[in-house]
């Protein structure tokens, strides 16, 4: 990815402090509200005997959002290991805007025990040959033991890429030169980690909602899944603060639209191999306790129609639009794809978490649609002051005049 | 040329000419004893296959219930084996990775000939090879068609566009090069080289489409090279056979194939560096980024198997934990070990960065790498075969001595052709050094400080 | 000689012009074609003809209809009509054909020159070298000539001594080389006569086999395990829905022993002991018939000394055993015993046990009108050995047996035959008799001549000749008479055998009270003259009942023989069908071994494989060790049959011979067994013994059954189905009974000799390239898990709905039917092997060589069967050539096909009618209605991968109580 | 040539051949033609000529080909609908994988055909100005002009550092028979 730099203007030391922030107050105050209805919609859905769907609606948001959040810092890893730069340190900004809410994230997650019983159906029902992996006590402390790790190891990248030595690397043009080596360390470490972490991730809170069904790639699947929703989600960001931030500001320049738009269609290609991977292989197996997974999802209303709903946004909509360099660069079609990404990661882990729970019918209701509003105003809450540094960074002028 | 490099200005692009066109010159008589050595195991195998097939499968140890055996494996390795040069000249020239330049068109070349090579084993392990183009549609007066559904006609389809897709490829890189070569050579190589050029004259007409079509072959052969692997893969995940029936399968070989293509860029590289002179061409800088792909992809296959022995457990299959355990313990599991070593624990080493640009010991861990990966896809493929549902048919196969010299003639026959072609035409692309010598500079030296 | 010269062109032509039908171009079988010069009106070409006739290979006399494609016979079936075979024949019956086709049989007159060499001469030197060497004997005095052979049927033995009075001699000598001698001598001094009883074990609720292999060998074993199986079925017993109990008290486990719910293991000889102790409870418990006819206070004096616990402490068997088959017995509403092996006190007992119970009459039964006994008794036998050492026999004609093997070392056959100047050999295939004859005469095959049996009372087989002779041989009887009409002998009973025979019939007619003609049509047509005998009651005489010995001197190793289920006595070792399928129960193929228990082989430091010499007061033989828990410590058991030293290639130098080491009269004998280096391997086509939990086959517990079975949870969530059904006219099905298969392997014969499955030799299998379509699974539960003592089930292509190995096949070879079969196309196989991989029961077999039928093998060949070549996968097709024979039949008959009107070779060749063939979607085809009667039985192999196969097997019973 | 004269420029820097085309902008010139001995983004640039047409025929092919694999693989399907372990006559699954390996070879076919064609090669003359240099290490700019211009193009392309300008007549044509193949 990394572009043809050529000559380009040394960084002037501006950072964060003295750029306005990207949100006003009035913005600020509408995502507290949004939290505030989640968390009663929440609390209503409990006591209104929708306990089972509040469950599912926290578990699906869970895993969207800390997904995001944390494939975003990934995502900045991989730029490290790379040595990809494209934006100077705009795209590093970007990437690790959402950290924020990782230990947000990693909080949740313990919530998840006390809805354990309407979410995991071997907590009522152990199974007896599963029973040593599948079982409560050892299933938090595994998962939770993995997201502290990586909590701890994405704060710390994150501190260390805004730090003055990394800033100085990203502006560096020449592709030799390595990064700090402290980076080089943490950026792999983190990046397996995160295909570990988010493999159990997988297995556990998804997977084991149908104990019968196990598929090898879902691990791979998964995470493949919450990388990609980051890419879009940093996509989505950097087209809306194209147009927050003025005329100067590094995504005014079409090249690094472009290298966005790369990504998202590089990823969105990879996603779909992932899933014609898994479902050629099952498919073609016809084995019973393979097949009924993807029969149930794929093949039978209502689920099927969301099945295709989800390949069109995570695949289809990108491949197609995106296949030209011209769209790549027009912030309208990049941004309405990312947000139609984002819709579908969404749905796509509802598509695999809900089914699994509650077999015949939707449950997509004011439920659903409350407390996912409370996750998404946590979730822009924790991410504002990433995006300050963003804006910050983006009207640094350390790249005006961009690329040839 | 040892000299002028102290100079921050070199190498010029006549060096690059020069370092490169010398290797085109007339080689020794080592280098014919070489060819002759390589082409006579080609021969032995070429009779003992020629045996095969006038007497029938039989001469080989292939048995009830391991169907396929060495055959298989070999042309799974030598897919794979191929993958690493597409992914260098193909995946990053996408990602405009400089590095690349100077090992490209070796690893374009391997490839080349290993899907050459690959793509004998189908035939040599067919029962009625003289029938083999039944996998291929035609018109026929029965309107009889290949089965679209058999993973082998995928096979088919894919190992041939790929041999197809990366000749074209190789060729399309070779243009200005030759076109180069031919202004600096004389005689029969001139007019050889005036041939393959087409009459290139480097007009920026000829560039302008010339760019474009390199692109987008490139942006072809991505997503082309993870199908084809993925294809291979298959061939065995489809069977519900356990062992083989495993959705990780397909990037899961893709990463392995990388693993091993990329082992063997450096295998061969390395001496080719030293004897022919390439020093200043290919340097450790190149080597050490070939080293984290190395590295990547054998955390990306343990991470395969671990999953696979996980989910093994999990699942509470006991016929696929049975599977398992016999790949583990059973009368072939010092196999699996020696693979496990080799692919998950030697490629440890390559965290170092001292390890990373010490050529020996990159050359030492390539040779393991391909050992073990060529072990995987045999613990794979025989060894699953080997425990199947069927207890009462169970049978550990051993191979023959025509399947032994069939697989040797196959590397014999490999590094022949890659010997003729990295004597004949140019193995290093003299143009793209040029377009990136400031990079190639830096790289220069950025390691003579390392070495300092 | 011209006459044979034009027989042999004629099954040539016969020969390669079905060939050429047969395989369209893709074999080198087919060479060129020719035209019949002549047309025969009783051949139609590629319309086969039916010919009833008898089986020869034993003495159970089994009826056959042979199918005669093009004037060659190309496959043996069981005569429906028949009530022995009742339609069914064991694999040595298929294998009949080998006998027949053999490559190795003498193709012409030879005789043996000074040197020892064998000139080959012409007919009419032989019969003048015979006749002159007769008449010289004839001068030289009386009982100068001799006879020794098989018994071949009343009419034959007519012949015989009509040969023999010719020349002045009685010296006829029917010798068997298993005798039943010892039964029949307890019959006499029991029952005062010394015919053999007929079982009826499936009058009976309890079986008792003491040392009796009656479902490999012996008597009858293709009735006896229809029987047996009948016996088996799970019915409504007086204590409620159970199935038969049986029990086998031997030193090994045998397949019938394995068949039993029970193996009681004893030390050889012993086996008489635990019966008298049976007796013992059942008079103690007053378990007896009041009208038995015995002397119960004779009888209870006489077994004092075998109370249960006495008898467990001499014998070692537990009285738990003793008592609970005494409870069985005693308690059963018909209960059956049944006496095996040499030991004439054994037998004894048996007939006790069975008449103080009173089953005799019931379940053992003396019929009226017994035929003669058609053997000589062991100690004429012996008597005529004797004479010929002290040269008191100048010619010795020999037929259809082989004394110099078969016949112990006291017996000195060889030494006898030396003695005599001029042996006269008649026989097919030259065996190690033949190798001490002057004169060697080619033989008819049985189904080349005119012959007739008589196995019991009321069944009269006719056999009739299915064939022209292979090669330029001749009758045996023919060569008798012609021999006493040169003698000038009148009275005889024909110039030929067909003219014997045919009087014997005509004969025969006017007792049926029939004219000659019609009876001599129909009885052609059925294959025999077959009547109800009515049961002649028998009465026991008490006195007989003297106290027998207790145990013999126990000899701390014994060597234990017995009759090979394929092999036999070594008959069978030169058909090479027989010498490549497994034995059932220790798999073994083309060799013989010597099962040592691990304790004993531990003593004796031997391990598997490892070759031990066997060492009596006879000689010394040596067998490689097959270590299994399924013989009793301190017994050596060696199957007989193999170590010929000639008898044809596929026999010749095979294994040892325990003949050589025995005593006579007796299979068992204390030996010495020393551990030599050396190791043979011994070579099995199978991998693993346990089913490791997998549902490859299944069993049940009959208390389990009687309880409603048990509910099969679903194999996944449902739904789980991603392929729309496929629909089909027809679904060709079978139900396959594992509790009914006792794994004779009758059907893997079958199916060899139906569809030129090509036989591979020792070295192939050993290479895991044996072709068998079909094969006994052969599976031993494991330590303390409860299930039969072996499973055994026939294992062929499942014709699974959604079959793994179709979709891989890239071109179509291997694909779906419309009538739900698993076609394979071997024209368009390119030999990929993917489809073996794939499927999970690997029953796909794959032609690593081309294959190869010696001629005269390949006249076997089935014209409607490709014959494969090199590099192709082949596979069981549900006899896909018959299903297509029936629907065109019906097409042309324009009619609907009928339930039963196609039978798979398997199907029908199985003794226990075990395997249903049918459609699935006649459901009230007999096969379906198999399956929905036995629900509670039924599963599918490997069902958890949902290949939804097109068989459906039934559970095999066990007890879960009573297991050894 | 009716009246107008070629005159060739040599540079030894990507750079300045890139500048002094930029600045031949002023004069107007008939026709620019640039040898160089690799691609280069700035020269491409610097000529300004559009995007490469092979592009669209590479779309094309791609489309032909997966156009093609379907008409292969339903189309047999259905000329003989065999049955092949229950999977259905059109599988999809499976045909996409047809579908996507064809579409990549008709691409890549297409791909070097429209190469081939738009870049004219095989060529069988050489074109006025080349030097066998212009392979190797130089930049050639041949501009044709009128007489009239000759001398400012001159100057340009001096003041942008050529090394050498001189009359095309008068540039040795190196090695020139060897274009021809």
């Amino acid at each position: 990815m990394s572009a043809n730099l050529a000559h380009r203007t040394p960084s002037s030391a501006s950072d964060a402090h003295g750029s306005v922030p990207v949100a006003s107050a009035a913005f600020k105050g509408l995502l507290v509200a949004l939290v505030l209805v989640g968390i009663a919609a929440f609390a209503a859905a409990l006591s209104s005997g929708n306990a089972d769907r509040a469950w599912q609606a926290y578990l699906v948001n869970f895993l969207v959002w800390l997904g995001i959040a944390q494939g975003g810092v990934v995502l900045s890893a991989a730029f490290y290991l790379t040595q990809g730069r494209w934006a100077g340190t705009t795209q590093f900004r970007l990437a690790e805007a959402f950290a924020g809410f990782i230990p947000l994230g990693f909080i949740l997650f313990w919530g998840l025990y006390f809805g354990r019983t309407l979410i995991f159906p071997w907590v009522l029902h152990p199974i007896a040959q599963k029973a040593a992996w599948l079982n409560t006590p050892f299933l938090f402390a595994r998962d939770g033991a993995g997201l502290a790790i990586m909590t701890l190891l994405s704060l710390a990248l994150v501190r260390i890429s805004r730090g003055p030595e990394a800033r100085a690397w990203q502006l560096s043009s020449s592709d030799i030169d390595l990064p700090p080596p402290i980076l080089r360390k943490i950026a792999p470490a983190l990046s397996i980690c995160f295909a570990v972490v988010y493999s159990l991730i997988a297995f556990d809170l998804v997977m084991s909602l149908s104990p019968a069904w196990h598929s090898t790639l879902f691990g791979w699947y998964f995470f493949g899944g919450a990388f990609w929703s980051a890419i879009v989600t940093v996509a989505l960001t950097a087209v809306i603060l194209r147009g927050r931030l003025g005329d100067h500001n590094v995504f005014r320049n079409p090249t690094v639209l472009h290298d966005l738009g790369k990504l998202v269609f590089a990823f969105s290609v990879f996603w779909i191999y992932l899933v014609f991977s898994q479902y050629i292989v099952i498919w073609y197996g016809d084995i019973p306790v393979e097949t009924f997974f993807i029969v149930h999802r794929v093949y039978y209303m209502p689920w099927k129609a969301i099945s295709y709903l989800v390949v069109f946004l995570m695949w289809l909509a990108p491949f197609v639009t995106l296949l030209g360099v011209r769209p790549k660069q027009t912030p309208a079609i990049l941004g309405t794809i990312a947000f139609g990404g984002i819709v579908g990661v969404w749905l796509e882990r509802y598509l695999l978490v809900v089914p699994s729970l509650s077999q015949h019918v939707v449950p997509l209701g004011w439920v659903e649609l409350l407390i996912t509003m409370g996750f998404v105003g946590a979730f822009v809450l924790c991410a504002l002051p990433g995006l300050d540094l963003v804006a910050a960074a983006a009207t640094s002028g350390e790249m005006q005049e961009g690329h040839e | 040329m040892a000299a002028a490099v102290q100079d921050a200005s070199t190498p010029t692009f006549r060096d690059i000419d020069r370092s490169v066109l010398r290797v085109m010159e007339m080689p020794g008589t080592a280098y014919w004893i070489w060819i002759a050595f390589c082409f006579s195991l080609v021969g032995i195998a070429a009779a003992l296959w020629t045996r095969q097939i006038y007497s029938g499968l039989g001469v080989t140890g292939l048995r009830q219930p391991v169907m396929w055996a060495i055959y298989i494996t070999n042309f799974v390795f030598w897919v794979g084996i191929a993958h690493s040069g597409t992914l260098i000249s193909a995946i990053l020239f996408l990602f405009r990775t400089r590095w690349r330049t100077a090992v490209y068109r070796a690893a374009e070349t391997m490839t080349l000939f290993a899907v050459a090579t690959a793509g004998l084993f189908p035939l040599i392990h067919l029962g009625r090879v003289w029938f083999a183009y039944w996998l291929l549609p035609y018109p026929n007066e029965r309107f009889l068609q290949p089965n679209f559904r058999s993973p082998l006609v995928w096979d088919a389809f894919a190992v041939s566009t790929y041999l197809t897709i990366s000749a074209l490829f190789l060729f399309m890189g070779l243009i200005p090069d030759v076109a180069n070569a031919r202004e600096q050579s004389k005689g029969w190589r001139k007019t050889f080289y005036s041939i393959l050029a087409l009459g290139w004259q480097g007009t920026d007409e000829q560039w302008r489409h010339y760019s474009m079509a390199y692109l987008l072959l490139a942006g072809l052969a991505t997503p082309l090279v993870i199908s084809v692997h993925s294809v291979v893969s298959w061939d065995f995940a489809m069977a519900q056979l356990p062992g083989w029936h495993s959705t990780i399968f397909a990037p899961y070989f893709v990463a392995g194939a990388i693993f091993s293509g990329v082992a063997m860029v450096m295998t061969l590289l390395i001496p080719m560096r030293k004897w022919l002179h390439l020093e200043d061409l290919v340097t450790p800088w190149h080597f050490d980024n070939l080293a984290k792909i190395i590295l990547l992809t054998s955390l990306v296959v343990s991470y395969s198997y671990a999953t696979e022995t996980f989910m093994t457990w999990y699942s509470g299959d006991k016929i696929e934990q049975m599977t398992f355990h016999m790949r583990y313990f059973g009368p072939w599991g010092y196999l699996f070990w020696v693979m496990v070593l080799c692919n998950c624990l030697i490629p440890l080493l390559l965290f170092s960065p001292r390890i990373r640009v010490n050529l020996t010991a990159l050359w030492i861990i390539s040779i393991f790498v391909n050992i073990g990966m060529w072990l995987e896809r045999f613990v794979i493929i025989a060894g699953s075969l080997a425990v199947n549902f069927n207890p009462s048919q169970w049978a550990y196969y051993r191979p023959s001595i025509t399947e032994i010299m069939i697989t040797v003639g196959s590397f014999a026959w490999f590094l022949g052709l890659f010997s003729l072609f990295a004597r004949l035409l140019p193995i290093i692309s003299m143009t793209e050094l040029k377009e990136g010598i400031t990079w190639l500079k830096k790289a220069l030296r950025k390691d003579y400080a390392k070495a300092a | 000689m011209p006459e044979g010269l034009s027989r042999r062109t004629f099954i040539k032509l016969a020969a390669t012009a079905s060939a050429a039908a047969a395989v369209p171009g893709c074999e080198p079988a087919a060479r060129k074609l020719v035209p019949y010069v002549v047309p025969d009106e009783n051949v139609t070409p590629g319309m086969p003809t039916f010919y009833a006739t008898t089986c020869a290979e034993c003495s159970a006399g089994c009826g056959l209809v042979a199918t005669v494609r093009e004037g060659r016979v190309i496959k043996l079936e069981g005569n429906p009509a028949d009530p022995i075979g009742a339609g069914a024949i064991c694999a040595r019956g298929q294998a009949a054909l080998q006998g027949l086709y053999n490559p190795d049989r003498l193709a012409y007159p030879m005789v043996r020159g000074e040197g020892g060499s064998l000139t080959r001469i012409t007919w009419d030197d032989a019969t003048r070298q015979l006749n002159d060497h007769l008449g010289a004997a004839v001068k030289a005095g009386k009982d100068r000539v001799a006879f020794l052979g098989a018994p071949q049927g009343p009419t034959f033995a007519k012949i015989v001594q009509s040969f023999l009075s010719a020349h002045a001699s009685g010296r006829a000598v029917f010798y068997e080389s298993l005798t039943t001698e010892p039964q029949r001598a307890a019959a006499k001094s029991l029952f005062g006569r010394r015919d053999l009883p007929v079982y009826r074990i499936d009058q009976a609720e309890t079986l008792i086999s003491f040392s009796s292999d009656f479902l490999e060998t012996g008597d009858s074993p293709v009735e006896y395990a229809r029987q047996f199986a009948a016996f088996r079925a799970p019915r409504q017993h007086h204590t409620g829905l159970d199935i038969g109990r049986s029990f086998y008290v031997g030193p090994r486990m045998s397949m019938t022993a394995g068949r039993c719910d029970r193996w009681v293991s004893v030390a050889p000889g012993d086996e008489a002991q635990i019966a008298w102790s049976i007796i013992h409870v059942l008079v103690a418990q007053r378990w007896v018939s009041q009208n038995s006819g015995v002397d119960l206070n004779a009888l209870t004096t006489m077994v004092s000394a075998y109370d249960p616990a006495a008898a467990s402490q001499r014998t070692g068997v537990p009285i738990e055993a003793i008592t609970s088959m005494a409870d069985a017995f005693g308690r059963a509403d018909g209960a059956v015993a049944i006496g095996g092996g040499d030991d004439e006190l054994l037998q004894l007992a048996v007939y006790v046990l069975n008449a103080v119970s009173g089953n005799v009459g019931r379940t053992m039964v003396f019929l009226d009108g017994s035929p003669a006994e058609n053997a000589t008794a062991p100690d004429d036998v012996a008597a005529a050995m004797t004479a010929m050492r002290d040269g008191k026999v100048d010619v010795l004609v020999i037929a259809g047996s082989n004394p110099v093997f078969t016949m112990p070392p006291a017996m000195n056959a060889a030494e006898s035959l030396q003695k005599v100047p001029f042996v006269v050999w008649c026989g097919g295939v030259p065996d190690e008799t033949a190798a001490m004859a002057n004169l060697l005469l080619p033989a008819h095959h049985p189904l080349e001549s005119w012959r007739d049996t008589w196995p019991r009372a009321g069944v009269r087989g006719l056999g009739q000749p299915v064939m022209q002779p292979v090669f330029v041989s001749r009758p045996t009887g023919d060569i008798l008479l012609a021999a006493a009409q040169a003698a000038g002998a009148s009275n005889l009973p024909g110039t030929t055998t067909a003219e014997a025979v045919k009087a014997e019939w005509t004969a025969l007619a006017s007792q049926a009270g029939t004219n000659a003609r019609d009876f001599w049509t129909i009885t052609r047509r059925e294959g025999g003259y077959f009547i109800d005998a009515k049961t002649s009651a028998v009465k026991l005489n008490t006195s007989a009942l003297t106290t027998p010995p207790p145990a013999g001197a126990q000899s701390d190793l014994t060597l234990v023989t017995y009759p090979h289920i394929f092999l036999y006595d070594g008959a069978g070792a030169d058909k090479p069908w027989l010498q490549e399928i497994p034995e059932p129960v220790a798999q073994i193929v083309w060799d013989n071994w010597a099962e040592i228990h691990p304790t004993t082989a531990q003593s004796l430091g031997v391990a598997q494989d490892q070759i031990v010499e066997l060492k009596t007061e006879h000689g010394v033989i040596s067998a490689p060790a097959l270590i299994s828990p399924r013989v009793r410590p301190g017994v050596v058991a060696v199957p007989l049959g193999q170590g010929h030293r000639s008898y044809g290639r596929y026999a010749k130098d095979r294994g040892s011979n325990p003949w050589e080491i025995l005593a006579p009269g007796s299979l068992r004998i204390a030996v010495k067994a020393t551990a030599t280096g050396a190791t043979r391997e011994l070579i099995t086509p199978l991998g693993k013994s346990e089913t490791m939990g997998r549902s490859i086959v299944e069993a049940m517990s009959v208390e389990e059954l009687a309880h409603g079975g048990r509910e099969e949870e679903p194999l996944a969530p449902e739904p789980y189905e991603m392929y729309a059904k496929y629909d089909y006219q027809h679904q060709w099905g079978m139900t396959i009974d594992d509790n009914a298969c006792t794994g004779c392997s009758a059907c893997v014969a079958a199916c060899y000799a139906e569809n030129n499955v090509p036989v591979v030799g020792k070295d192939a299998v050993s290479r895991g390239r044996i072709m068998s379509w079909i094969r006994i699974e052969r599976y031993f539960p494991e330590e303390h898990e409860p299930g039969p003592n072996v499973y055994l089930s026939p294992m062929l292509c499942q014709q699974c709905d959604h079959a793994p190995c179709e979709p891989v096949c890239p071109v179509f070879a291997s694909y779906h039917t419309k009538e739900g079969l698993n076609g394979q196309v071997y024209n368009r196989c390119v030999g990929t092997r993917y489809c073996e991989n794939n499927c999970p029961y690997k029953v796909r077999r794959f032609n690593w060589f081309l294959p190869e039928w010696p001629e005269p093998l390949n006249l076997q060949l089935n014209p409607d069967v490709t014959v494969r070549g090199a590099g192709v996968m082949e596979k069981c097709t549900f006899c896909i050539q018959r299903i297509q024979h029936a629907e065109i039949t019906a097409k042309i008959e324009e009619r609907p096909l009928r339930d039963g009107e196609v039978i798979t070779a398997c199907a029908q060749a199985c003794p226990t009618k075990a395997i249903t063939f049918g459609d699935l979607k006649d459901v009230q085809s007999a096969m379906m209605r198999r399956r929905v009667d036995n629900k509670l039985r039924d599963y599918r192999a490997l069902e958890e991968l949902n290949t939804q196969p097109a068989i459906v097997y039934l559970r095999d019973l066990f007890r879960e109580k009573g297991r050894a | 040539m009716s009246g107008s004269v070629e005159i060739v420029g040599s540079f030894a820097d990507e750079i300045g051949c890139a500048h002094g085309i930029e600045k031949l902008r002023e004069v107007k010139a008939i026709g620019v033609r640039v040898f160089s001995p690799i691609p280069s983004h700035r020269i491409e640039h610097a000529i300004g000529k559009p995007k490469s047409r092979v592009r669209a025929f590479v779309l094309t092919g791609g489309i032909l080909g997966i156009i093609t694999a379907l008409a292969l693989t339903i189309g047999t399907s259905w000329e003989w609908n065999l049955d092949a372990g229950g999977k259905p006559v059109v599988s999809w699954p499976p045909f996409i994988i047809i579908m996507f390996e064809l579409m990549v070879l008709f691409g890549g076919i297409s791909a070097v055909l429209s190469f081939l064609v738009h870049a004219r090669v095989p060529a069988f003359e050489i074109a006025e100005g080349y030097s066998s240099r212009f392979s190797e290490d130089r930049f050639g700019v041949v501009v044709r002009c009128e007489p009239a211009d000759s001398a400012q193009v001159e100057s340009i392309l001096r003041d942008a550092g050529a090394e050498e300008v001189v009359r095309a007549a008068a540039w040795p044509r190196a090695d020139g028979n060897a274009v021809v193949s």
